[in-house]
């Protein structure tokens, strides 16, 4: 019976249902929002239950962030201390109210077991007082910020009697949030809007997250307009979605501060020539790549020669590359090539050493973006002169060799956070490196070695003013640039797909307040905003 | 008569080539429902306690009713079966192979030819390829292609089966069932074996192709000095063409002896059973009216046999002694090795020696008492 | 009495007119020739497919998910790669690893199976437990497993993959086949005669599975193709530079053609699967009534009678050419 | 020919067809009278078998009847030419009319039916009408009659012995009264004791119910002893038929001789054995004129090329035997 | 040792080997499930998570293959399949209950007909060998021949739409909570419907040819000639005397193909986005999941030896003869 009232409800007069849809498959009942493997993770439904301190807009420079259950926070110059204040008059959907002593009791859950603490965040001394929690750290947090703004607060009286909270299902999510959870399926999960929520009545009073096997599915669902709001890569999405319904189908994919692109493995010969670096970014063609490997929109653009995706990172690029583009210049490579030390065999580009240069890329066999990036950065080699090959292997293979360093070029991520210092600590962290063959890196995997950019790298992160950061972000673009350890391509992205057809008040690029991804933090604040298409 | 007599006499001095001493074959088989927790393993007793002596030269049948155990003897001589008890001795030395080097040695000495020629020879197979293999396993063909040739040409021509060329690459399908009974008993043959087990090598043909096997068999036994087992439902033709019978009643030997003797002057009341039903066109009017008086029922369980003699059920001369007691072979005077299983004759034991009255005349009781 | 010559002679004549119907019997099958010549065709594709291409399979063009032309006959991918040099090139692979996988499973099942099937003991009860195993695992599952336990795969680590884990079931048939065999009497005969155990094995009981050892053959080459197309579809196995026509798929699948409306992308490779099977299939029937004599129907099921009627030939109904008295009884 | 039961008129039967075909059965005439045992024997692969599963359609591909006529005259009086019947009509007409025993009695039982379930179904599908306890009465009864005891209708054939399943055929066979009965080979792999039990119901049979029996066998003996005519087949054709004693003791054709001199006796004194030189015609290649010539001691020349019609013999007028050999001139 | 004690003993001896084959073969898989995670998530997990991962799926690199395999036992006994990694920390035995009901009803019951229907047309192609019903042999193997996953894309692609019957994914509408009404029964018959029909085209073929073979081969049999001469009507001859007997060995192979139930049409679900076992498996594969993986494989290898279990007494059961082996 209640199928058919909302399946009637999402087509008809002015809507109340929000479909939300994911390509994962089918879930298991797990609410745990602290595991990653959970369905509320991964369909996201945990945004609408639980409630960060702060809402943190990591594509907004400068406003980046809005009080949530913190009403006021404050660091310690070192930042290696922070006082939430916590906002009053918050009721947990049971009915308690939400104190101080939940907020402490959340990150004193984390301290203690690690397995929940993903965001490796390393807390020291936890309190609460009132209505404010002092959270006190080993060292300074300037640049994982975003990572304890954004932290979801649980119950104490819940989640104390929890023996073991990192194997713990939740069957029954009692959170701060507007929504509760109303049922689950495998499929389908559907929360319903509680009375009593701090911030006012939402205009969706119900939301549906489905889980679709996989991207296909979501595509279609999508198309039909199933599923109004999700977060999948769509080739070609003129053709497959757009067109359905180009009044209403959006898609909108703002870059974040991590990066796509081709990791070099700088041990070994000749590519640990810094000019060879240099001369493959002169070649290499972003445009393609975006258009024909991220299909004109999932993985942003990245031009600015220092590598920082914009706008997010457009605060940190030092003056002197602001307006420096990577712009494809064959002959500019070639010249800056053979003024080093490089030849030229007819064709072939020989090093220093006489012999030809070649690279052998790795690539997951499945990832096709990767695959046709490579396929493109090949083609671009070529001409000046270097032989690429793409070796496409499995997903476990490919692991293990990225770790050990068993690889010439491969396509790879960074990290991402609140400033680029994440994007190059991944490239560049000399803490990081370990030589070929030794596995278990959780960075620098073109084995970078550079003393200056690790020293660089630490005086940004501990740095206590802001000049000192600015100095040492400047640093660290300089080496970047100049050594180019690896040739970025692509920015991260949290975007996604939504249909305005009932709902609007939806991010995007001229009103930019949330990223558009339904199972990140932001999505409550989304939500939050939405209001039904025929109320406007 | 007369020839068979000559080599009667004969057969004590010539050389025994295979002798089966107590010869015992029990099949296992499988559990039916409730059985299966109990203990108690059931067999079907094929073959019980069979002693029988193959001569050189010789041919001896071995008869008796349909499932009596004659084909599981000639395997277990060919040594295809293990046997559960007994001996089997060539010339004199007891053997027991399975398989190797060993009873290749002995497959060449003892040879079998199957009962049923549809099946033992090999569809796929030619003609040329059975034969070549029996004389390449027994190295006897020769070094070149030419000898293997001529000793091809010579084994089919001695089954007659001639010209050869017509014939040697045939596949069996394209021969008629005399002709695949041939190239069977030429492939037994290309081994050069001393001894023969010829399984029923006629009972699926006309009489007049059966003839010509017999006569080759027969020609064999003389020109090579073979010895062979015949094993036959044809009564006639073992009289005609053995010079020994023994005949088989539920996995037992109860009759054996000089073959005119055994089929002229039957003593088990089984054998007189066999002879008697034995279809005779000259003894049109003799039967038909006393179809009756014979003694019927079916044949014996081998999974549970009756105990005491195993024709006791059926016997019309049925004693008390019978049922219990299992009689051994009592010698029986009238023919050379004449004897008999069967309690008839204990009395006339002691007297055997002295008078062949004992058991001519309870030969003679049985037999009229059904012409009665 | 000059006349037996004339007995003699017909047979004689007979043989090499028979022997050439014999061979001539499996071209005979309408079916299976025509599974030979698309098998044939096939077959030949793998061999000059790759030099036949038109285009580099690989090689990147401007024309961006092309509807076919004179320039590409079945059209372009995402990356302006053309799709029909793709399919031309990708027969070999597919051929090669359908092949050779079926080769390595035929041989396992015959070893496990006939092996298993004739002898007796410990050690054929382990060859039949172990083939039992074998089959309780789900292959094509067991395959995706294995195959992303390899580092890196080639059309022959696939094929070596697929013929390794999927010859089980073929044992099993060989196993029972065989048992029902072993018994035979020209397999006992043979024994008698002195043969070699594993000359028996081989040359007495092997030639008469044929038509099982044929046809399972056969579909284990099916299976394999469908095997190496499904795990390239699944991206387990979309290795190198080397084409099959499930990473046709694959691409296509991954830039979700279909929905693109790019149907010339994904059709085609599709339809030269099934043709594949159906070459194998339609061979089979060849084989079936080539081996076994009772499926051979001398390619008749009907027949004309005397008066223009058609009738079935069926087991219980023999039908009537011709009624009544015939004047000439010659 | 008032009791005749059935007349097969110039039968030709081909395995095969046009130039493939082997022509099994040629010109077939023969008459089997109420009450009436023929016997049938001939060289293995003369076409016996072929006769009696062509005249009852019965023959698997790729048989065909290539000609001729098979006339029933049933009980009222009427005639039917079952190569002309239709499949219903052939449908009915078995088993009711005309029962068959087949050469292995092993193989004509399905395994996995009960013998009361293959007894009565026929009963069923030829008397719909009938109660199943009628059925299984009527089926303990036929047991009964060839001597095998109630109790064994709920056997599987398997577990019956080879003996007992030929048996059930027989009684089978006359579970609905049929008018004639045809008997292939149905006692070749069994010991003469079974053997004689069985025949010997069989006539006991025949005389009560009154119904025609043909005999097929290689057992000349047998045949003699049980049949009251016997036909002797040769390369497909019918060569000689007379009265069962007659040819016993006076066989025209030369391979009737032949046949009857290769058999050994059992009783009285040891006789000598010839034979038949030569072997058997190919049926593919057939000699011209008689098919026997080029094994015949008595060929002479128009043996070779014209082929002998099958008549009654000039020097045995007024008896009921017929012979196709140049050596006894037809009227 | 007599019969039945010996299959037993067969039985469990295959379920021992399989088990322990299912346990061995996902640990020798490189890489492990926390990697593959977050190779999975590409950009979307930290490389600071992976510590965090390690200690939450309690993976100790340190214990030995051999404890980890007694210990799995001792959980087998006490019917505990453990944690999946995939959808930490949901017990196996949830995520396996959950997906098993979908593919057992579409898998099962389509597996189910098409060998009914593949064994119906097998009989009366093999009866009626030269009818046209013959003629549709080639049709069948030509449909069979098609990968399951192209011929559901087709479909999909071809009758799926807003305004179609058919949905294009799915186990049932995404509104409905599962329950015994007939709204849902309904919408769940209609998902189904195209996977269903996916699976028959494709999987009938083999049943109809072997069915077709045996019955020409049973049609030769004396005991159906004498059927026939025995007067019978048509239908209980074809039916009681041929496709009773040549039915046998399908029997066998109709219990074998309920082992591939799961593996052999993982593609289907895949495909259909079908809620099943197969779906499972292949992300169970994806993410290293051995709990997940040993847990469906155990499903498999205990369903298939109870299949065959089944055959064999069904097997008895239809075939009077007691078979004798060896
Ligand atoms: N492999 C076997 N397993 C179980 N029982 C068997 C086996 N072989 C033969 N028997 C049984 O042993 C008995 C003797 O069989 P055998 O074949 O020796 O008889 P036979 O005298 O040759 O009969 P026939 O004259 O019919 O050929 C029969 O009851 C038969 O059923
Ligand atoms: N399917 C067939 N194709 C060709 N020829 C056949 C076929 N079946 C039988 N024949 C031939 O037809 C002839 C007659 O066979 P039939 O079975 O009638 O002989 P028969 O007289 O019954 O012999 P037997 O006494 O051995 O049973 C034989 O020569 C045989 O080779
Ligand atoms: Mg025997
Ligand atoms: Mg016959």
């Amino acid at each position: 019976a209640c199928s058919s009232s909302n399946s009637g409800a999402s087509n008809t007069s002015s809507a109340t249902v929000l479909n939300v849809g994911m390509p994962n498959g089918p879930q298991t009942e797990n609410n745990n929002p602290f595991v990653n493997t959970s369905a509320a993770r991964q369909s996201g439904y945990m945004r609408a239950i639980y409630e960060p301190l702060v809402m943190y807009n990591e594509i907004k420079p400068g406003e980046n962030t809005k009080p949530w259950l913190a009403t006021k926070w404050e660091w310690s110059d070192n930042y290696k201390k922070i006082v939430f204040t916590i906002r009053d008059n918050v009721t947990w959907s049971d009915g308690k109210p939400l104190t101080a002593e939940d907020v402490a009791y959340t990150f004193q859950l984390l301290r203690d077991n690690p397995g929940l603490n993903i965001d490796s965040v390393k807390y020291k001394d936890i309190s609460a007082s009132g209505n404010e929690v002092t959270l006190g750290f080993e060292s300074s947090q300037f640049v994982y910020q975003k990572k304890i703004y954004e932290q979801f607060i649980v119950p104490k009286h819940q989640w104390s009697t929890f023996s073991a909270p990192a194997t713990e299902t939740v069957k029954n999510p009692i959170g701060s949030g507007p929504y509760t959870l109303k049922t689950f399926t495998p499929q389908t999960v559907t929360v319903v809007a509680r009375e009593g929520y701090w911030g006012g009545n939402p205009a969706v009073k119900e939301i549906r997250y489905t889980s679709y096997t996989d991207n296909q599915a979501q595509t279609t669902a999508l198309a039909t307009g199933q599923a109004e709001w999700s977060y999948v890569f769509i080739p070609n999405p003129q053709a497959v979605y757009t067109s359905k319904d180009p009044k209403n189908y959006k898609l909108w994919f703002p870059a974040a501060l991590g990066v796509h692109g081709l990791v070099i493995n700088t041990k070994i010969a000749p590519w640990d020539n810094k000019y060879l670096r240099r001369a493959v970014n002169m070649v290499v063609n972003r445009d393609d790549i975006f258009t024909q490997g991220e299909a004109g929109y999932f993985y942003p653009k990245v031009d600015n020669i220092t590598g920082i995706p914009t706008p997010a990172g457009e605060p940190f690029i030092a003056p002197e590359f602001k307006d420096t583009k990577a712009t494809i210049d064959v002959a500019g490579a070639k010249k800056l090539l053979t003024d080093n030390g490089f030849t030229y065999q007819g064709d072939k580009l020989l090093d220093p050493g006489g012999k030809p240069v070649t690279i052998r890329t790795i690539v997951p066999s499945g990832w096709s973006d990767y695959v046709t990036n490579l396929e493109i950065i090949k083609d671009n080699l070529k001409g000046i002169g270097i032989e690429a090959t793409v070796e496409k292997i499995n997903q476990d293979a490919w692991g293990k060799a990225i770790d050990t360093g068993d690889f010439g070029g491969s396509m790879r991520w960074t990290n991402n956070g609140n400033t680029p210092y994440d994007i190059y600590q991944t490239i560049m962290d000399g803490a990081l490196y370990k030589p070929i063959g030794t596995g278990g890196i959780n960075g620098n995997y073109g084995r970078y070695e550079n003393p200056a950019a690790t020293a660089a790298l630490n005086s940004y992160a501990n740095a206590t003013d802001e000049a000192a950061r600015t100095a040492a972000m400047n640093e660290l673009q300089r080496i970047f640039v100049e050594d180019m350890p690896m040739i970025i391509t692509s920015a991260g992205n949290v975007g996604g797909q939504y249909s305005t057809k009932n709902w609007i008040g939806w991010p995007d690029e001229q009103n930019n307040y949330a990223p558009a991804q339904p199972t990140q933090e932001n999505a409550l604040d989304i939500i939050m905003s939405l209001k039904p298409a025929a109320a406007s | 008569m007369t020839a068979s007599g000559m080599k009667a006499s004969a057969s004590e001095t010539t050389e025994v080539v295979l002798e089966a001493d107590g010869l015992t074959k029990h099949f296992p088989v499988r559990k039916r429902g409730r059985e299966v927790f109990s203990k108690v393993s059931r067999v079907v007793r094929a073959v019980d306690d069979v002693s029988l002596t193959l001569r050189r030269g010789r041919v001896t049948a071995l008869v008796g009713e349909s499932g009596s155990g004659k084909s599981t003897v000639a395997r277990l001589l060919a040594q295809l079966y293990d046997r559960t008890a007994g001996d089997i001795k060539l010339h004199g030395e007891s053997v027991s192979v399975k398989s190797g080097k060993r009873f290749r040695a002995y497959s060449r000495r003892v040879q079998m030819i199957f009962q049923d020629p549809f099946a033992s020879l090999n569809p796929v197979h030619t003609v040329r390829y059975h034969l070549t293999r029996a004389l390449k396993i027994h190295d006897r063909a020769g070094k070149t292609k030419e000898d293997l040739e001529k000793a091809l040409e010579a084994l089919l021509t001695r089954v007659q089966l001639t010209p050869p060329e017509r014939y040697i690459d045939k596949f069996p399908h394209e021969l008629s069932g005399g002709q695949r009974q041939r190239v069977a008993i030429a492939r037994a043959l290309g081994a050069d074996p001393e001894a023969l087990l010829a399984d029923e090598p006629v009972s699926m043909l006309d009489v007049s192709i059966r003839l010509g096997v017999l006569n080759l068999l027969r020609d064999l036994k003389e020109r090579l000095n073979l010895a062979i087992l015949y094993i036959t439902h044809d009564i006639a033709s073992a009289r005609y063409f053995a010079d020994e019978t023994i005949v088989m009643y539920a996995g037992r030997i109860v009759e054996g002896g000089d073959s005119e003797t055994v089929t002229q002057r039957p003593a088990h009341p089984y054998t007189q059973l066999l002879i008697d039903s034995a279809p005779d066109p000259d003894q049109i009017a003799a039967h038909s009216a006393s179809e009756k008086d014979r003694g019927t029922g079916e044949p014996p369980s081998l999974i549970n046999p009756p105990a005491g003699c195993r024709f006791h059920p059926r016997c019309p001369h049925v004693m008390d002694r019978c049922r219990t007691e299992l009689p051994p072979r009592f010698e029986i005077g009238d023919g050379p090795g004449h004897f008999a299983a069967c309690w008839l004759y204990a009395d006339g034991q002691a007297t055997s020696e002295s008078s062949g009255t004992g058991p001519g005349s309870s030969d003679g009781r049985a037999r009229s008492g059904e012409h009665a | 009495m000059a006349t037996p010559s004339v007995v003699d002679a017909t047979p004689v004549a007979a043989v090499p007119v028979k022997a050439k119907r014999r061979r001539l019997r499996f071209i005979a099958s309408p079916k299976a020739a025509i599974g030979l010549g698309m098998m044939a065709f096939f077959v030949i594709l793998a061999i000059i497919g790759p030099f036949i291409a038109p285009y580099d399979p690989s090689e990147r063009s401007n024309a961006l998910v092309e509807a076919p032309s004179a320039a590409h006959w079945l059209g372009t991918t995402h990356l302006g790669q053309d799709v029909f040099s793709q399919l031309v090139s990708g027969t070999r692979s597919v051929i090669l690893v359908g092949l050779l996988a079926g080769v390595i499973a035929t041989i396992l099942s015959l070893l496990v199976g006939v092996t298993s099937g004739y002898l007796s003991g410990a050690g054929a009860e382990s060859l039949s437990a172990l083939s039992n195993v074998f089959l309780v695992i789900p292959a094509l599952p067991l395959i995706i497993i294995i195959t992303s336990i390899l580092p890196e795969t080639t059309d022959v680590t696939i094929a070596l993959v697929i013929g390794l884990t999927s010859w089980a079931w073929g044992a099993r048939v060989l196993r029972a086949q065989t048992l029902s065999l072993r018994r035979r009497d020209y397999v006992e005969a043979a024994r008698a005669t002195g043969e070699k155990t594993w000359r028996i094995i081989i040359f007495e009981i092997m030639p008469n599975l044929t038509a099982v050892i044929a046809s399972n053959f056969i579909g284990t080459v099916i299976f394999a193709v469908t095997s190496e197309i499904t795990l390239a579809f699944i991206g387990v196995n979309t290795s190198g530079d080397n084409w099959n026509w499930g990473t046709i798929l694959f691409w296509a699948q991954g830039q979700q053609a279909l929905a693109q409306g790019a149907w010339w992308w994904f059709v085609p490779a599709g339809l030269a699967i099934a043709l594949l099977g159906t070459a194998l299939s339609l061979l089979n029937f060849g084989i079936d009534e080539f081996v076994s004599p009772r499926l051979r129907g001398n390619g008749k099921s009907k027949v004309k009678t005397v008066d223009g009627h058609t009738v079935r030939m069926r087991v219980g109904f023999t039908p009537v050419l011709g009624f009544g008295r015939k004047d000439d009884t010659l | 020919m008032s009791d005749a039961v059935l007349e097969v008129k110039n039968l030709d039967v081909d395995y095969g067809l046009g130039s493939e075909a082997v022509h099994a059965v040629r010109d077939v005439n023969l008459v089997l009278h109420r009450g009436e045992v023929l016997g049938l024997a001939g060289e293995s692969g003369s076409g016996k078998s072929t006769l009696a599963y062509g005249l009852t359609r019965l023959l698997p591909p790729p048989g065909v009847i290539a000609g001729g006529e098979v006339i029933y005259h049933a009980e009222n009086g009427d005639t039917a030419d079952i190569m002309r019947m239709t499949d219903e009509e052939l449908r009915e007409f078995r088993w009711a009319e005309t029962a068959i025993v087949f050469q292995g009695a092993m193989n004509s039982l399905n395994p996995v039916h009960k013998i009361s379930t293959q007894m009565t179904d026929v009963i069923r599908a030829h008397d719909p009408d009938s109660t199943p306890r009628s059925r299984l009465d009527r089926a303990k009864e036929m047991l009964a009659l060839v001597g095998i005891s109630a109790d064994r209708l709920e056997a599987y054939p398997h577990q019956l012995s080879g003996g007992m399943r030929q048996r059930v055929m027989i009684g089978m066979a006359l579970a609905l009264d049929p008018r004639l009965v045809i008997m292939d080979e149905p006692t070749t792999a069994l010991d003469v004791v079974i053997q004689r039990q069985i025949l010997g119901q069989l006539i006991e049979l025949r005389e009560r119910l009154g119904f025609s029996v043909l005999f097929i066998t290689h057992d000349l003996s047998l045949l003699v002893e049980f049949s009251d005519r016997i036909a002797i087949m040769y390369g497909g054709r019918i060569v000689e038929e007379a009265p069962a004693a007659d040819i016993y003791r006076d066989s025209l054709h030369p391979y009737s001789d032949g046949l009857l001199h290769s058999f050994p006796a059992l009783r009285g004194p040891r006789r000598e054995l010839t034979g038949i030189p030569g072997s058997p015609p190919d049926l593919r290649a057939m000699p011209t004129g008689c098919a026997f010539h080029p094994r015949c001691p008595k060929a002479f020349d128009p043996c070779a090329t014209t082929l002998p019609v099958l008549g009654i013999p000039e020097s045995h007028t007024g008896q009921q035997r017929t012979v196709a050999c140049w050596l006894h001139p037809i009227h | 040792m007599s019969y039945l004690l010996k299959r037993v003993a067969f039985y469990v001896f295959t379920a021992w080997a399989a088990i322990t084959l299912n346990f061995f073969i996902p640990r020798v898989m490189p890489g492990d499930p926390v990697q593959s995670l977050i190779t999975r998530s590409r950009g979307q997990m930290t490389g600071d998570a992976v510590q965090s991962l390690y200690v939450l799926f309690g993976l100790d690199p340190n214990e030995s293959l051999l404890s980890q395999y007694v210990k799995y036992w001792g959980q087998l006994f006490r019917g505990d399949l453990g944690l999946s990694f995939t959808f930490f920390p949901s017990q196996v035995g949830e995520v396996i209950g959950q997906a098993l009901p979908w593919t057992m009803a579409l898998v099962g019951i389509t597996t189910v007909i098409g060998f009914l229907i593949g064994t119906t047309l097998g009989t009366l192609a093999g009866w009626r060998r030269g009818s046209w019903i013959d003629a549709l042999i080639p049709v069948t193997t030509f449909l069979s021949s098609i990968p399951y996953f192209w011929l559901g894309l087709i479909a999909i692609a071809l009758l799926t739409g807003p305004d179609s019957f058919f949905p294009a994914g799915n186990g049932y509408d995404t509104g409905l909570t599962p329950a015994w009404d007939w709204e849902f029964i309904g919408s769940a018959v209609q998902h189904s419907l195209l996977p269903a029909i996916t699976i028959l085209i494709s999987s009938m073929a083999g049943w109809i040819l072997s069915m077709r073979n045996m019955m020409v081969t049973v049609a030769s049999e004396d005991y159906v000639t004498v059927a026939h001469a025995k007067g019978l009507p048509e239908r209980r001859v074809m039916v009681g005397y041929a496709a009773r007997n040549a039915l046998l060995p399908n029997v066998s192979g109709f219990a074998l193909s309920l082992g591939f139930i799961v593996g052999g049409t993982l593609l289907v679900e895949i495909v259909f986005s079908y809620p099943g076992l197969g779906f499972l498996l292949f992300q169970g594969v994806g993410t290293k999941d051995y709990p997940l993986l040993q847990g469906i494989f155990l499903i498999i290898t205990l369903s298939v030896l109870l299949a065959n279990f089944v055959a064999d007494l069904a097997y008895m059961l239809l075939d009077p003869r007691t078979r004798r082996e060896g």
